[in-house]
């Protein structure tokens, strides 16, 4: 498998994240497909790195993963209190705030 | 001791004809049913030894084929599934379990470079760079198994389970990670094999201005992550003492409870394979491996050939016996005090720990003086700390009458004030003052106060 | 045996960071170990403290143009002259945050699952109420620091995070209106993870083309803004990974400045957030993010500035059209101000594409001065309030300047500010920015700029109206006192709109002379 | 011919998968068939199963808190490997880092204890 | 005596009097009254100095002062007037004490503070005198916005009825052109190099097709400003909704800002694009003419009548300066200042009226000179002035328009011949349902309409009305001081007279 077919794996598994973010309609998914998205970015990262061999994509990487890690802690923490108070994770549901 | 012949470096991975790398895969996979078969058969023998009755004893030699009748019945019963568990999930979680705790025997190493038909091949089915770390990945990986169990059930009490189950792993998955830190440090090294070798080299210290040989063995180097490893193994595998998953008083038989037949058998594989992996990792990582104990190093021909295959299944098998006595003597923990070992005794402990040995690396070139000035001032500084912390005294506990008393009004009917009537059992459940476990006393030898963090 | 380089720190040119950080860590321990009864008042001043220091040692560095820690951070004009108005204008934001007389308590729920006036809540609020949102705010505007000093895009985009995550759950903590307050952080969380996202990509992208351009000449890729600059001017390799790249880094940075498209999150977030960490928004987190902008701009991708510029040009038209016409409709004071605030990223922008020295000053200039304006702003509305606590709808509003015409006028002169009527920092701030688009042969956009603040006009406009001349009614809230913190950050405020607005030569002298980026 | 050293670990994984699998498949086919309603319902103690479905119905936040507890020690976990792999090679500058890193860590860790998050009951 | 620097302090004191004024307890509304009226006249009397220190044969630009502000636009506090602005210095400096003195009861009757009222008429004036004194772009940008706040203020809050509606239109109207105008301001200084100096601008070489699209934006400014023909809506909700003292300046002054911007900036600036857009401009204020005549002749209104009137006003102000000539610009400067006496002075008459009866609908009124001969005298005197009767000061200026035009155009000097024979209809219509005819039955039930002009009353009418006839008679003092100001512009445009100019006017004002 050509290094190349990994960046179109990772071009790919961006899209699906994006997109899914904006058909998606539950919290939990769409924080997913975000990390979908991170990860798709980490791949690419690391493709780039290993086709040319120089590092320093590799070492983004990791940092990407410590973000990501934050991410997750922060988005959980929010999406958890959301749905606690009104027991739905649906982002249709929460329609307070509008024109 | 460096490096000897026998010993693998990563360089003698990857070279393997497909039948030598596939002749090792599948007796990999046959030392894991066989641990099982053999293991379970050990257990209830040993408990059975220790709580002064025989234990299986029927089916085969000593009961020895025990294990394997069970399972084959097992297989004829019926496979239920219920109404509301999610099918493709139920169906898959056990496989999860099992191939996770199968995969991990992957990188162990059980002997070093032996001659096979010709071939020079180390004992070991395979080993990369980041060994460990597949190692690792298996046992997180494990927790998918029991967790998805556990709500494919669509039931209150495996899902409960398996919540536990899985809080219970990840939290000693961090112990047991930062305690493999320490080892890495020391040996420079993820890959199984290096870290074998590495403990193979020993040590020298000077004494009275003789080099003398010290013990290599990281059991020893780094007795601390040692201990803490082991626990954590423990917690890892869901094992008593920290068998809370299953905690029957409590949760039924947790991420099982629905399960049946074969599934049931392939969880109960799992936990097996799991604790057999365990301690060979434990082995590998802090018991010198495949390498001979002491004693026995007096002959030469101790480490190499196929004898270290036997050292290392010795090494194991007293591991297991370990297990199972821990199993055999010590009562079931409380889930707070589980987890509070867990997070504040043996998480901190290891940091420190870290921090001490990651001190006294760095500054082993510097003069003795200095490096006296360099660990001895935080050290001391600590100490200083810990004496002087302003240790808050706990208010008198209020008697049971008074505590009643406080209690807002109109919660409770008030008895008459000329009627003495004692608390009910239930206010007095509610006010009682929890006494903090002593989690000190579990741990054994890690036996600390949380001040000291 | 070490063949590894370690990289140079300059820790003095990196000291405000690393004294914010500092101080956010240590309020998080004071957070453990103090009372609950002084904890308020301890992290109040070891925040103010914190920040002043870091405001002295920046004043400190003023002369400093330096690349350090592995020409990861870069310490120059913008970046001193960015780090100083973030931690002036975080001063006073730290002020409304610290606000306890006005509402007993302050504005900040420490549960989400603690309902407000019940027993609990008061006996949560009674030891000075949540206290978390000090080493939070301190963690954000740390963030923000690193992220205007930042000189590679990795850096950038973990800087960036440091500032959204803590501002992302700032949202989340208002006491009253909480379901609101929840809402508007889990979209402001969803889509700034979003946005993340892409910024990530863009920088896998561009990482990637710096590889590529580098390959064969012996030197690796990065995602410094040096390594960038280079292959920009000499690679002969295809510039789609560049291109797309520079689209999808910048979607990042331009969510963050709330430009549109990527402002759908501004009015629900300025709606639901609390109103001094709305403030704080509006201020700071456009500071930094139009200083990440004009770096990542004007010395990672100048080389393709042809390219880019009527892209981002494009951008900032609907940005001014889409904050203007839709402030239009705006029943609530702080979604108008919020669309306000897209409008004011959209002339920011303006600034921006100018490209020029003059463009760069002229944009730091407005962030400053619209900073001062909306802190201000925000800090009024704090204050206009019932029994309910805050009262942002615009029909209750009506009548204000009869029950108090004090803050009535404040309010409108911020108003005219937002307006740009001349004599308040809004008018030269506008003609700052103007002029050196214009020099910078941007005609369009000035005119588009014109245009929109006439339609936005109207909106600001309205208010007043509402104000002064409409008779107040029953539901007309009263204005609460303030206690000294906001009153000295409203005063701040309005002062610095005013004294910007009549003498702004000073600052922008000092933008000018700041207004040079290293490489 | 040489295989990478990692396809030995995906050859034992295919193998545990397919012994997982066959089994899970022959209890199936090997086991009795009797139907009895009450034997497919959740297991609740021999009661009634509550109508409360499972997916929806609240368990502890502790298990969150947890869980990002972890997350955030797995992170530190992350990066204290490298680091402790290297660690002769980065010697004390690596060694400072890496205790500022340990220590902000244990700022956050001595909040999360003193606030009760460490605390199961 | 000659270099105190007069502008500056012209333009400070009111500001200085305006905060005093709203620093005044607001249970003392009389004083706050007395130290307004008592500043205002200070300021004129300082005015009156200026007139007297500007030498009528000197430069173009005298009493030049100039302070550093903001060194890096190279913008300046600068400070300086030609004829032109002097004469509408003198215009406000005499208009506001005025103003101030009629409309002493205006603001008891809302329930607003009486102090802030006279501060934001003193904070008006101050504005004012700034816009006209400014030799700086920047600087008369600034007055020019300002502006609008003290009168959104005075409209919004003091108002009559629709206050709000009219304040806002009024502020929108403004704000939009003020913004073109910002544009273009922008687009002088970059293309000017960076200065925003008066004679620098003048002198600066700008490629034709950006002054015309710079002229566009000052034009447009100033012709909301003014108001000329499609611009105009806002004035007539404006000045009937203000309060009549307001309402006095705004159409006696602040709107001269419109056209002594043409003269003063569009013109000098951009002669070029002045010259191109010119037939434009005169077709505009043809067309106002006629249209404001027209509809001033169908309203019922009163104030927003004599809003109509102006506008058309405008349009004679507008023909004159685009006819380019001499005689023409004169007569419309000094068109600028009678039209400031004289609507001033209908504005304040009418208000007048108006507070007595309490309503500015004709149909309410109808034989009110039986009742109040005196004030229908007034009136009456103030619309023949401002239909321009011979003896009364407009008579000249328009006159002088109409010759100056005829000599270039003769098209739209008959045309806006015409609009004097409309001018005369409304004006005299007006008067006549008003005060003339039988006695409105309702009138004489209302004891505040049997009260004729007060001392007061008579007090502020009196000096609008001598000076009316006064430069009816004599106007040279004035010609003297307008006439090389509009030669310097016309020659910065680029046309020089046809006939003999000079002479003429000379003439003609005897």
């Amino acid at each position: 498998m050509a290094p190349s077919h990994y960046l179109i794996l990772a071009s790919i598994l961006f899209t699906i994240g994006a997109v899914g973010v904006l058909v998606r309609r539950n919290a939990i998914v769409l924080f997913m497909c975000v990390e979908l998205m991170l990860n798709a970015a980490n791949l690419a990262l690391v493709t780039f790195s290993r086709i040319n061999g120089d590092l320093n994509g590799q070492i983004m990487a990791f940092f990407v993963m410590v973000v990501a890690a934050a991410e997750v802690v922060v988005g959980l923490a929010i999406i958890m209190s959301i749905f606690r108070s009104r027991r739905s994770a649906s982002v249709d549901d929460a329609n307070l705030l509008k024109y | 001791m460096l490096n000897l012949a026998q010993d693998p470096t990563l360089q003698s991975f990857g070279h393997d004809t497909w039948w030598l790398v596939l002749a090792k895969v599948v007796l990999a996979f046959v030392f894991a049913v066989l641990a099982t078969l053999l293991g379970v058969w050990f257990e209830r023998r040993v408990v059975g030894l220790m709580q002064v009755r025989p234990g299986p004893n029927q089916v085969g030699p000593f009961g020895l084929l025990q294990t394997l009748a069970d399972g084959i019945k097992m297989a004829f019963k019926e496979d239920i599934l219920p109404t509301k568990a999610d099918k493709v999930v139920y169906f898959f979680a056990p496989t999860i379990s099992v191939i996770c705790s199968v995969t991990a025997l992957s990188v162990v190493p059980f002997g070093p470079v032996v001659s096979v038909f010709g071939h020079h091949t180390p004992l070991q089915v395979t080993d990369v760079q980041v060994a460990v770390l597949v190692l690792l990945a298996c046992s997180s990986m494990g927790v998918y198994g029991i967790v998805l169990g556990g709500w494919a059930s669509g039931s209150t009490y495996p899902l409960l389970g398996g919540l536990r189950s899985s809080a219970q792993m990840i939290s000693y998955e961090v112990a047991m990670g930062l305690s493999i830190v320490a080892v890495f440090m020391t040996a420079g090294t993820m890959s199984t094999s290096g870290i074998v070798a590495a403990q193979g080299a020993g040590t020298r210290f000077s004494l009275f201005g003789q080099s003398l040989p010290g013990p290599g063995w990281y059991a020893v180097l780094l007795l601390p992550s040692f201990i803490i490893f082991f626990i954590a193994t423990v917690g890892e595998t869901n094992r008593a003492p920290f068998d809370l998953p299953e905690a029957e008083s409590e949760l039924v038989a947790g991420f099982m409870t629905e399960y049946s037949s074969l599934k049931f058998a392939l969880f109960m594989l799992s936990e097996y394979v799991s604790m057999v992996t365990m301690s060979a990792v434990t082995v590998t990582l802090f018991l010198g491996g495949w390498r001979a104990p002491w004693p026995i190093t007096i002959w030469s021909g101790a480490n190499s050939g196929w004898w270290p295959l036997l050292w290392f299944l010795g090494k194991v098998v007293l591991l297991v016996f370990v297990f199972v006595w821990l199993r055999g003597t010590l009562p079931r923990m409380r889930y707070d005090q589980f987890m509070r070992l867990g997070w504040k005794v043996l998480l901190p402990i290891n940091l420190v720990w870290i921090l001490a040995l990651a001190g006294f690396r760095v500054t082993s070139g510097w003069e003795r003086t200095d490096r006296l000035m360099a660990l001895g001032i935080p050290v001391v500084v600590a100490l200083l700390a810990i004496f002087f912390w302003p240790s808050r005294k706990p208010a008198p506990a209020p008697s049971l009458q008074e505590q009643v008393h406080a209690r807002p009004e109109g919660s409770f009917p008030l008895p008459p004030m000329d009627l003495q009537v004692p608390p009910s059992p239930r206010t007095r459940r509610a006010v009682a003052e929890r006494q903090p476990a002593n989690v000190g006393a579990d741990a054994g030898t890690v036996g600390t106060d949380e001040r000291e963090v | 045996m070490s063949d590894l380089k370690f990289p140079a720190i300059n820790y003095s040119a990196l000291a405000p960071i690393l004294i914010l950080f500092g101080v956010a860590c240590l309020g998080i321990l004071l957070e453990a170990f103090v009372p609950r009864r002084l904890r308020h008042p301890v992290q109040l001043t070891v925040g103010l403290l914190g920040v002043v220091a870091a405001g002295v040692v920046v004043i400190r560095n003023a002369g400093a143009r330096t690349l350090t820690a592995g020409d990861a951070v870069a310490i120059d004009g913008p970046t001193l002259f960015l780090q100083g108005s973030i931690l002036l204008l975080g001063l006073l934001a730290l002020l409304l945050i610290g606000e306890r007389s006005v509402e007993r308590g302050g504005a900040f729920v420490p549960h989400a699952a603690v309902v407000i006036d019940t027993p609990a809540d008061r006996e949560q609020q009674s030891g000075g109420g949540t206290t978390e949102v000090y080493p939070l705010t301190m963690f954000a505007m740390a963030g923000m620091l690193l992220f205007v000093a930042a000189n590679d895009l990795l850096t950038m985009f973990i800087a960036l995070e440091v500032f959204s995550l803590p501002l992302y759950l700032l949202c989340a903590l208002a006491r009253r209106r909480r379901l609101l307050s929840q809402e508007a952080a889990m979209k402001y969380f969803l889509l700034g993870a979003y946005a993340s996202a892409f910024f990530l990509f863009g920088i896998a992208l561009v990482y990637g083309f710096t590889v590529g351009a580098s390959n064969g000449r012996g030197q690796g890729g990065g995602v410094d803004f040096g390594t960038i600059h280079a292959a920009v001017q000499n690679s002969s390799a295809s510039p789609v990974l560049l291109f797309a790249g520079i689209a999808m880094v910048s979607i990042g940075l331009l969510f963050k400045a709330a430009a549109a498209p990527f402002h759908v999150w501004t009015p629900d977030v300025y709606q639901g957030a609390p109103t001094p960490v709305t403030g704080f928004m509006a201020a700071c987190t456009k500071v930094a993010a139009f200083g990440g902008l004009l770096r990542v701009l004007y010395v990672g991708f100048s080389g393709a500035a042809w390219d880019f510029t009527p892209v981002l040009g494009a951008v900032a038209v609907l940005t001014m059209l889409v904050g203007a016409v839709l402030a239009v409709t705006q029943t609530d004071i702080k979604r108008l101000l919020a669309y306000s605030s897209v409008a004011n990223a959209g002339y920011l922008l303006v600034g921006v594409l100018a490209l020029s020295k003059d463009g760069l000053s002229s944009t730091m200039f407005y962030l400053v001065a619209y900073g001062f304006t909306v802190l201000a702003a925000f800090g009024v509305v704090t204050l206009v309030r019932d029994t309910d606590g805050e009262a942002t709808h615009l029909s209750r509003w009506a009548g204000l300047g009869r029950r108090s015409p004090l803050y009535a006028g404040l309010f409108t002169f911020i108003l005219l500010a937002f307006a740009g009527i001349p004599l308040t920092s809004g008018f030269t701030s506008k003609f700052a920015v103007f002029g050196a688009a214009l020099d910078g042969g941007q005609t369009w956009l000035v005119i588009a700029g014109v245009l929109t603040s006439m339609v936005l006009a109207f909106p600001y406009l309205r208010v007043v109206v509402m104000m002064w001349l409409s008779e107040p009614g029953e539901s007309t809230p009263a204005v609460a006192v303030p206690g000294w913190a906001t009153g000295a950050a409203v005063t701040i405020g309005v002062a610095a709109t005013l004294v910007l607005g009549v003498a702004p030569a000073p600052l922008l002298d000092l933008a000018n002379g700041a207004a040079e980026f290293v490489r | 011919m040489s295989l990478s050293p990692y396809v030995p670990i995906i050859g034992l994984f295919a193998v545990a998968a397919a012994f997982a699998l066959f089994s899970v498949a022959a209890a199936r086919l090997a086991g009795p068939r009797r139907y009895n309603r009450a034997k497919l319902d959740a297991y609740e103690c021999g009661i009634e199963p509550s109508p409360e479905p499972v997916g929806g119905g609240r368990f502890p936040i502790k298990f969150y808190l947890t869980a990002m507890l972890f997350i955030v020690f797995d992170i530190e976990i992350i990066f204290l490997y490298p680091w402790a792999v290297s660690f002769d090679l980065l010697g004390g500058f690596g060694f400072v880092e890496m205790v500022l890193f340990i220590v902000t860590v244990f700022i956050a860790y001595a909040y999360v204890w003193r606030r009760g998050g460490l605390d199961w009951d | 005596m000659s270099d105190f620097p007069y502008l500056s302090v012209l333009t400070l004191a009111p500001l200085v009097g305006a905060v005093v004024v709203a620093f005044l307890p607001r249970t003392r509304p009389d004083l706050a009254k007395q130290v307004a009226l008592g500043w205002s006249l200070a300021v004129l009397v300082l005015a009156i100095f200026m007139w007297i220190a500007f030498s009528a044969g000197g430069d173009r630009l005298q009493l030049r002062e100039s302070y550093s502000w903001i060194p890096r636009w190279g913008v300046n506090f600068t400070f300086a007037t030609d004829g032109i602005a002097l004469v509408m210095l003198m215009l406000i400096a005499v208009l506001v004490p005025l103003v101030i003195l009629a409309s002493w009861h205006d603001a008891e009757g809302s329930k607003r503070s009486v102090p802030i009222y006279f501060a934001l008429l003193l904070v008006l004036e101050c504005t004012m005198i700034g816009v006209f004194a400014a030799a700086d772009v920047f600087l008369f940008y600034v007055f020019f916005e300002v502006m609008l706040v003290p009168m959104y203020f005075l409209i919004g809050s003091y108002g009559g009825h629709q206050r709000q509606y009219a304040a806002v239109k009024f502020f929108l109207y403004s704000l939009v052109g003020g913004l073109f105008m910002l544009a273009a301001v922008i687009g002088l200084w970059v293309v000017g190099g960076h200065t925003f100096d008066w004679q620098h601008l003048v002198d600066a070489d700008i490629n034709t097709n950006t002054a015309r699209w710079l002229f566009l934006g000052f034009f447009v400014a100033f012709a909301i400003k003014a108001p000329f023909f499609p611009f105009h809506t806002w004035l007539p909700d404006a000045g009937g909704a203000a309060p009549a003292g307001a309402a006095a300046l705004l159409v006696g002054v602040l709107d001269k800002v419109g056209t002594f911007g043409i003269l003063r900036y569009c013109l000098p600036l951009f002669p070029e694009a002045s010259r191109w857009f010119a037939p434009w401009a005169l077709a505009l204020a043809v067309i106002g003419i006629i249209y404001a005549a027209l509809l001033a002749v169908g309203q019922n209104d009163l104030k927003r009548l004599v809003s109509y009137t102006s506008v058309a006003h405008f349009g004679f102000i507008g023909v004159g300066i685009f006819a380019f000539t001499t005689q023409a610009g004169t007569g419309s400067v000094l068109y600028m200042l009678n039209h400031g006496l004289a609507t001033g002075l209908l504005f304040l008459v009418v208000g007048m009226l108006v507070s007595r009866r309490g309503s500015a609908m004709v149909g309410d009124f109808g034989g009110a000179g039986r009742l109040m001969p005196l004030l229908a005298g007034v009136l009456f005197f103030a619309g023949l002035a401002s239909l321009a009767m011979p003896g009364t000061a407009p008579f000249i200026s328009e006159f002088l328009v109409l010759l100056g035009t005829f000599t270039v155009n003769k098209l739209v000097a008959v045309i806006a011949t015409a609009g004097i024979i409309l001018a005369a209809a409304y004006v005299l219509w007006m008067v006549q349902r008003t005060t003339q005819g039988t006695l409105n039955p309702a009138l004489a039930e209302s004891p505040s309409m049997r009260r004729d002009l007060s001392v007061r009353e008579k007090v502020v009418v009196a000096p609008l009305i001598a000076l009316l006839l006064l430069l009816g008679f004599y106007p040279k003092p004035v010609t003297d001081v307008i006439n090389p100001a509009v030669q310097a512009t016309m020659q910065d445009v680029g046309r020089t007279d046809p006939a003999p100019a000079v002479g003429n006017v000379q003439e003609a004002s005897r």
